[in-house]
């Protein structure tokens, strides 16, 4: 198990969450691919700090999860509002803003 | 000397826009006397500046110098010099004709008081700052307020086009107010996006630790920099000028805008392009300046003649008093070129004059338009028979824009080409005084067509004389035509201390600059 | 300030005040009357101190000058403005204020059916144009005159266009600013030379020979529009769209003499011109013909009339021409006072038969016999017949045209001295004598006494102002002798023969037959020559020239910047749908981006 | 040696579970099998003696965040199943992208020096993080709660409904409807799909 062992991993799972991404359209399915991608670049952070010493890549990562909670609250906000106003998660069908 | 009195001028007007803006929308009174309070504040101020203005002493007076960013040497320095009163008295009366011309508003009238007022208070801020930053800032708070009201209070289409062309009008929307805020706007701010390379050219080079306009005014730039940087000014402010041929803003937006914007857009912030070109451009780039003015005076001496010729085929009324103002902003551009004492003096003094004939014309135009409903000259005719003072104040202002003696427009047209003919470059002259003939053909056209002739057709049935306010506008300005006319030294002795004190820094390297002539 | 200055500047400001008050108090210009009162009174205090100062002059050969600095101050001075006293202005100032008190007395009367409002704004104008034409004539400088002359333009103008619901008074007024316009230029450009020159705007600067022709045939530019000099005399006939009064006033006594005063004032100046005096003669000769024929087939009394000002003025610019500053100027005072009769009788006779025409005159001696002796003695003195004003004046002319340029202008001034005689015999037997043509010839009848009281008045320097040819001479301080040899007596004799051969003609009335070699001058006159090629100059250059830069800066200059926006536009079309609004777009491209920088950082280290 | 086959092990479950949430064609199922790869991860940190953010993790994510998720699921469920509409990348150019991408990355993994580096025997202890986040970070810290305070409001104030957002002055009361038709609720959302 070496570090690099790790980015490996992270960059795969990173893959999954876009391919993720680019494949789905309920907007739920996309907030759970970006959760997926956050985690991985997570994964890097607490590597980083396991492999190279010191304690700021978990801060790191302890702040992006905070953030990352809070991201998902307003996004899940974002979801029901447009669920709200169009009967429907599928974020293209919200273009009214696109002429 | 320290007072605030500056401050006052240049704050009253933002002031009084923030009560209007406390004002319920229902107060029309109330808004528009507060509005007149702001006005006569400045204008009242401005006398007050410019009568104890010291001629004997010159330079900067009142000075005012509050630190605003230290860090980079920026101040909100205030004072007043020879040029500055004079032209802070033109705004102030343009800006008090202007609130009464603009007394009939109906659509949203407070914040059309307010978008006003704070476009004054640039005005104002322009002419006294001292520090070229802040002056910049206070020009794009007098620009940026147009886009608004003409966008919004403007008119569209009045008169609508012939020939095979007419589709390129459709295409672009030519004529309507929107497409003429937007032209207006961007133009005016392609221009200055030039001043503002030009001026951190100049803030850098200086050292980068002050923008004030003295400190500036005194760093001796390579000439390379400023033979690069003049035009950048030239052109930047020059936008603002008229000059051609970044002067196609100009006709389409005085002539999409109310009455009150138009009178302050054509009478006062055209001059500010040439205040700073001759204020920043010239004096602060002397060896630029004399490198390029054989261009600058050529491009004036076009603008006269071209503007004058342009007027005379139009046939839409706004038009014809928005190219003549093309027409003679190019006399100032020329006074400026010329760089001797009795050009500058013409320029600084056009800029007075032309400002309250161009405010009475526009004045006028809104009278007339406001009552026909329309602005196309060939539908009038005779309008003399029921508006016989409007018919008067507008033959006062067509006399004074051709030039006559004994109006403003020949005192200041007479010294610029006095200026041009001693400069040695004899053919700027020509130009200027055939455009002033021009000039005569075009007005007294325009004045036949609209004002003599049988009564009015009847389509015009709400044709009258000015009613209350209007007609103080009309006579502040027609009067100060004729004063200014008959005794030009009661703005002329101040200007010229300005202007030699000014051109003596633009000459210095070259000869020991004599007095007058 | 001595007394003379103290005069001038009453003279100078009394009509000044008026103008202003008239201009400001509404009240007083709506009534009508009151304003007639006002602008008389100015004009009767600045008559009383034009006639005290005339009499000072006699004792007095001083000059006296006030002079106040105008446009700059202290050592920065460009111009002054002030009151230069001497005789050349003192003698104007008289001729000026006497025909226009007249003319505004006469006008009280021959005005009295316009509505108030009109008879104010009437007189309100003839104030301002008497202070135009008294700045004009006190000036210490060209400058002041220069700004003098463009006020009587302006008024002028302004009196033309007083009919103002009459498009062919509106025409008139306009065509006649533009011309003169026209030719200011050449003042303006004169002042600009002249200063540049020498640094003043006084008429005594000794210059270089080229230069001194250069500013003198600028002024003479001007005067050839102020004075109607061929060819830009078109305007003058027209102007007669005006009231009578004014045409009397303006157009025949005083502005038009305008430019003949400039060179008179100017003349240290135009001694120095040789080339330009030349050209003067020549010019001023040829359209004293010229005009004079034009006279010969008018029907108009106010046309005739107005030919023929512009023909006694070429007769001033000849003499002028040929360096006679006595000459020009004595025929420009005597022709003020009888050119200004012979108006006002027109008037007075147009008032009674309400048409221009002398065709619809006729017989009016019996009905109006003060009319009819007033305009009879105002053309004979035109004429020049022996013992009235224009007798000597005209000699005086004629005198110093002779032996010049190959004696062709005396020749030419003496023909038209015939013609004169001619076409003001005809006016005088067609609309005076005969039978009535028409009822309202027939039942004319004299005006009222504010009408021919004027008429009066002026009757006697026109008979009178020939034998104070010495005096005049002696205020202006040039030499003054009277002969009456071979010129004056064959001038004498063409006027009489003229008048001769015009009763032979006309004698019998309005019906008389046109002769031949008249009828041929007719036809050429009605093609309109001179005015046809202005217009057509003016459409198809000045308007052409117009409508082309209009063009070019609506669709080439504008097109530009338009072109751009229109860039602008399409070009963010054309880039908007790559931002489809699809995340799986905007993350195709953020990986694309990461891919790319991934290559870069990877592979480009092996460079 | 133990961490290494923990680590392949856990590794392999990652990248099954991560690749069912984006295959699940069932939401509930898709926040679940989310649930499970976070747990993964979880024990991936505590392999790499992070065990306090593994145990954040847990209570955070698995506990919270999945929680919310599938709270976000059943309340939008209506149109679960539909087909993928065309706008989207088909799965197989899709998963080119990200096959491309993951080449990159792995790249550039692979080409950077120093990287296949072992274990370093003594990892910060949470008190050294505890530390860290009251001394050096405090400030980020603090911004942080303010952050997470606004999201709590901004949330609330997003799914609240309409006329409640006016009641407390936040919105622009929406103008009542026009003649007949219901004003739209919660259960019933309005007309507005777009076409």
């Amino acid at each position: 198990m070496t570090l690099s062992h790790v980015l490996m991993l992270a960059s795969a799972l990173f893959c999954v969450g876009v391919y993720g991404l680019l494949t789905r359209r309920q907007a739920i399915a996309i907030l759970l691919s970006v959760e997926l991608m956050a985690n991985a670049a997570n994964l890097v952070f607490i590597a980083m700090s396991r492999f190279r010493g010191g304690v700021t890549g978990q801060v790191f990562a302890l702040f992006s999860l905070a953030i990352t909670v809070a991201e998902v609250a307003v996004g899940l906000a974002l979801v029901i509002l447009l669920y709200r106003s169009h009967a429907d998660t599928r974020v293209d069908l919200a273009s009214e803003l696109k002429q | 000397m320290n007072s605030h009195l500056l401050s006052i001028i240049v704050a009253a007007p933002a002031i009084a826009a923030l009560f209007v803006m406390l004002t319920p929308q229902t107060a029309k009174l109330a808004i528009r006397v507060w509005s007149l309070i702001g006005a006569t504040i400045s204008f009242a101020g401005s006398l007050v500046a410019i009568r104890s203005y010291d001629t004997a002493l010159g330079g900067l007076q009142r000075v005012e110098d509050y630190p605003l960013v230290p860090s980079m040497g920026v101040h909100l320095k205030l004072a007043v010099d020879g040029w500055g009163g004079p032209l802070l008295v033109l705004t102030g009366v343009i800006l008090f004709a202007g609130v009464l011309a603009s007394w009939t508003v109906k659509t949203r009238d407070r914040e059309f008081f307010v978008l006003l007022l704070v476009l004054t208070a640039g005005v104002f801020g322009v002419f006294v700052s001292q520090d070229l930053l802040v002056f910049f800032l206070f020009y794009e708070i007098a620009v940026l307020p147009m886009y608004v009201l003409i966008g919004i209070w403007g008119s569209s289409h009045k008169v609508p086009p012939k020939g095979p062309f007419k589709f390129v009008w459709k295409l672009f929307d030519i004529g309507g107010k929107q497409y003429a805020a937007m032209k207006l706007t961007l133009m005016l701010l392609v221009g200055s996006a030039a001043i503002m390379a030009a001026l951190f050219v100049m803030y850098l080079k200086a050292g980068g630790t002050t923008f004030d306009l003295g400190v500036l005014g005194a760093t001796k730039y390579d000439r390379q920099t400023q033979i690069v940087v003049f035009p950048l000014v030239w052109l930047g402010f020059g936008t603002l000028a008229g000059v051609f041929p970044f002067h196609t803003w100009s006709p389409d937006g005085h002539a999409s805008a109310p009455t009150a914007v138009s009178m302050l857009h054509a009478g006062v912030l055209m001059k500010l392009g040439a205040f700073g070109v001759m204020r920043i451009g010239m004096v602060i780039l002397p060896e630029g300046a004399r490198f390029w003015v054989p261009v600058v005076g050529a491009v004036a001496a076009i603008n006269v003649l071209y503007g004058a010729f342009a007027a005379m085929s139009q046939t839409d009324l706004k038009y014809i008093i928005a190219y003549s103002s093309v027409s003679h902003m190019g006399i100032v551009m020329l006074g400026a070129a010329t760089l001797t004492p009795a050009g500058w003096n013409g320029a600084v003094f056009q800029m007075v004059a032309h400002g309250i004939m161009t405010g009475l014309f526009f004045a006028l135009v809104g009278l007339v338009y406001e009552r026909a409903h329309t602005r196309a000259i060939l539908k009038m005719g005779g309008f003399a028979n029921v508006m016989p003072a409007v018919a008067a104040f507008f033959t006062l202002g067509c006399l004074s824009s051709l030039g006559l003696p004994g109006t403003a427009g020949f005192v200041s047209e007479f010294m610029v080409f006095l200026g041009a003919w001693k400069s040695g470059h004899y053919l700027w002259a020509i130009p200027g005084v055939l455009g002033a003939f021009v000039t005569a053909i075009y007005v007294l056209r325009a004045t036949r067509t609209i004002f003599w002739g049988e009564g009015p057709s009847h389509d015009f049935h709400e044709l009258s004389d000015p009613k209350k306010t209007e007609w103080g506008a009309l006579v502040i300005l027609g009067a100060g035509l004729v004063i200014l006319g008959f005794w030009p030294r009661l703005i002329l002795d101040y200007i010229e201390p300005g202007s030699v004190e000014h051109l003596g820094k633009v000459l210095a390297p070259v000869a020991t600059l004599a007095r007058l002539p | 300030m001595t007394p003379p200055v103290l005069y001038a500047l009453v003279a100078l400001w009394t009509p000044a005040i008026a103008a202003l008050l008239l201009a400001i108090l509404y009240p007083l210009r709506k009534k009508g009357q009151p304003a007639a009162v006002v602008a008389i009174l100015g004009s009767l205090v600045s008559l009383g101190a034009a006639i005290t100062l005339f009499t000072d002059r006699l004792h007095d050969d001083a000059t006296h000058r006030l002079v106040v600095p105008w446009i700059g101050s202290g050592a920065s001075t460009i111009a002054e403005v002030g009151v230069h006293v001497d005789g050349v202005s003192a003698s104007m100032l008289v001729v000026v204020t006497l025909v226009a008190t007249c003319v505004q007395v006469f006008s009280i009367g021959y005005m009295h059916d316009e509505p108030p409002e009109a008879y104010g704004r009437y007189f309100t104008y003839h104030a301002l144009f008497l202070f135009s034409m008294n700045l004009l004539v006190v000036a210490p400088n060209i400058l002041q005159l220069f700004a003098g002359w463009e006020l009587v333009g302006v008024t002028s103008y302004l009196l033309i266009g007083f009919y103002f619901k009459k498009p062919s008074a509106a025409r008139a007024a306009v065509k006649a600013f533009w011309v003169t316009k026209f030719a200011d230029m050449g003042l303006l450009f004169g002042l600009l030379v002249l200063f540049a020159a020498s640094g003043t705007f006084g008429w005594e600067p000794t210059l270089s020979p080229p230069v001194a022709t250069a500013v003198t045939l600028l002024f003479f530019l001007a005067v050839v529009g102020k004075s109607a000099q061929f060819p830009l005399h078109v305007w003058l006939p027209d102007a007669m769209e005006g009231p009578t009064p004014v045409s009397a006033l303006l157009h025949a006594a005083t502005m038009v003499a305008a430019g003949v005063f400039l060179v008179v004032r100017a003349n240290p100046l135009f001694e120095q011109a040789p080339i330009t005096r030349s050209i003067m003669l020549g010019l001023g000769a040829a359209t004293a013909l010229f005009a004079a024929l034009l006279a010969l087939v008018q029907t108009d009394i106010k046309k005739t009339l107005a030919y023929s000002t512009c023909s006694q003025l070429g007769y001033m610019v000849a003499a002028l021409g040929a360096g006679s500053m006595l000459g020009g100027f004595f025929h420009l005072t005597t022709h003020a006072f009888f050119k200004a009769l012979l108006f006002l009788a027109a008037g007075s006779a147009i008032h009674a038969v309400h048409s221009n025409e002398i065709t619809d005159m006729g017989g009016l001696a019996k009905r109006m016999p003060l009319t009819a002796t007033a305009f009879s003695v105002g053309a004979l003195a035109l004429a020049g017949v022996p013992g009235l004003s224009g007798f000597f004046s005209k000699d005086l002319v004629l005198e110093s045209v002779e032996g010049k340029l190959g004696n062709v202008p005396y020749a030419v001034l003496m023909l038209t001295a015939f013609l004169t005689a001619f076409y003001m015999g005809k006016v005088v037997f067609v609309a005076f004598f005969g039978k009535p043509s028409g009822e309202k010839a027939a039942h004319a009848h004299e005006s009222g006494p504010s009408m021919s009281g004027p008429l009066v008045v002026l009757m006697v320097p026109t008979v009178v102002a020939g034998y104070f040819g010495a005096t005049f001479a002696k205020v202006q301080g040039e030499p003054y002798h009277f002969a009456f040899g071979a010129g004056p007596a064959t001038a004498s004799a063409l006027g009489l023969a003229g008048i001769g051969l015009a009763y032979a003609v006309y004698g019998r009335g309005p019906r008389a037959a046109v002769p031949a070699p008249i009828a041929m001058i007719d036809r050429v006159a009605k093609t309109r020559a001179v005015n046809r090629v202005y217009e057509w100059g003016f459409r198809n250059v000045t308007l052409v020239l117009a409508d082309g830069l209009a063009f070019i800066d609506r669709y080439v200059v504008d097109g530009l910047i338009n072109l751009l926006g229109w860039g602008a536009i399409e070009g963010g079309r054309k880039l908007r749908p790559i931002q489809t609004g699809l995340a799986p777009d905007y993350v195709l491209a953020v990986v694309l981006g990461v891919v790319g920088l991934a290559v870069w950082a990877v592979f480009g280290s092996w460079r | 040696m133990m961490k290494s086959i923990a680590f392949g092990a856990i590794a392999a479950v990652m990248l099954a579970t991560g690749l069912m949430v984006v295959s699940s064609k069932n939401l509930v199922r898709a926040a679940l099998w989310l649930g499970a790869m976070l747990l993964g991860t979880a024990v991936l940190y505590a392999i790499m003696d992070a065990s306090f953010l593994a145990s954040v993790q847990v209570l955070l994510y698995v506990g919270g965040v999945i929680t919310l998720m599938i709270f976000g699921v059943m309340i939008t469920r209506k149109h679960e199943g539909l087909e993928v509409p065309a706008e989207t990348m088909r799965p197989s150019r899709a998963m080119a992208v990200s096959a491309l991408l993951f080449l990159a990355l792995a790249a550039a993994v692979d080409k950077t020096e120093g990287l296949e580096q072992e274990l370093l025997p003594a990892p910060p202890t949470t008190a050294d993080l505890g530390r860290a986040f009251l001394v050096e970070h405090v400030l980020a810290f603090e911004v942080l709660s303010v952050l997470l305070l606004g999201t709590i409001v901004g949330a609330i104030v997003l799914a609240r409904r309409r006329d409640l957002g006016a009641a407390v002055g936040l919105f622009p009361a929406t103008p009542p409807m026009p003649t007949g038709s219901v004003a739209p609720t919660d259960e019933e959302p309005g007309s507005k799909v777009a076409a």
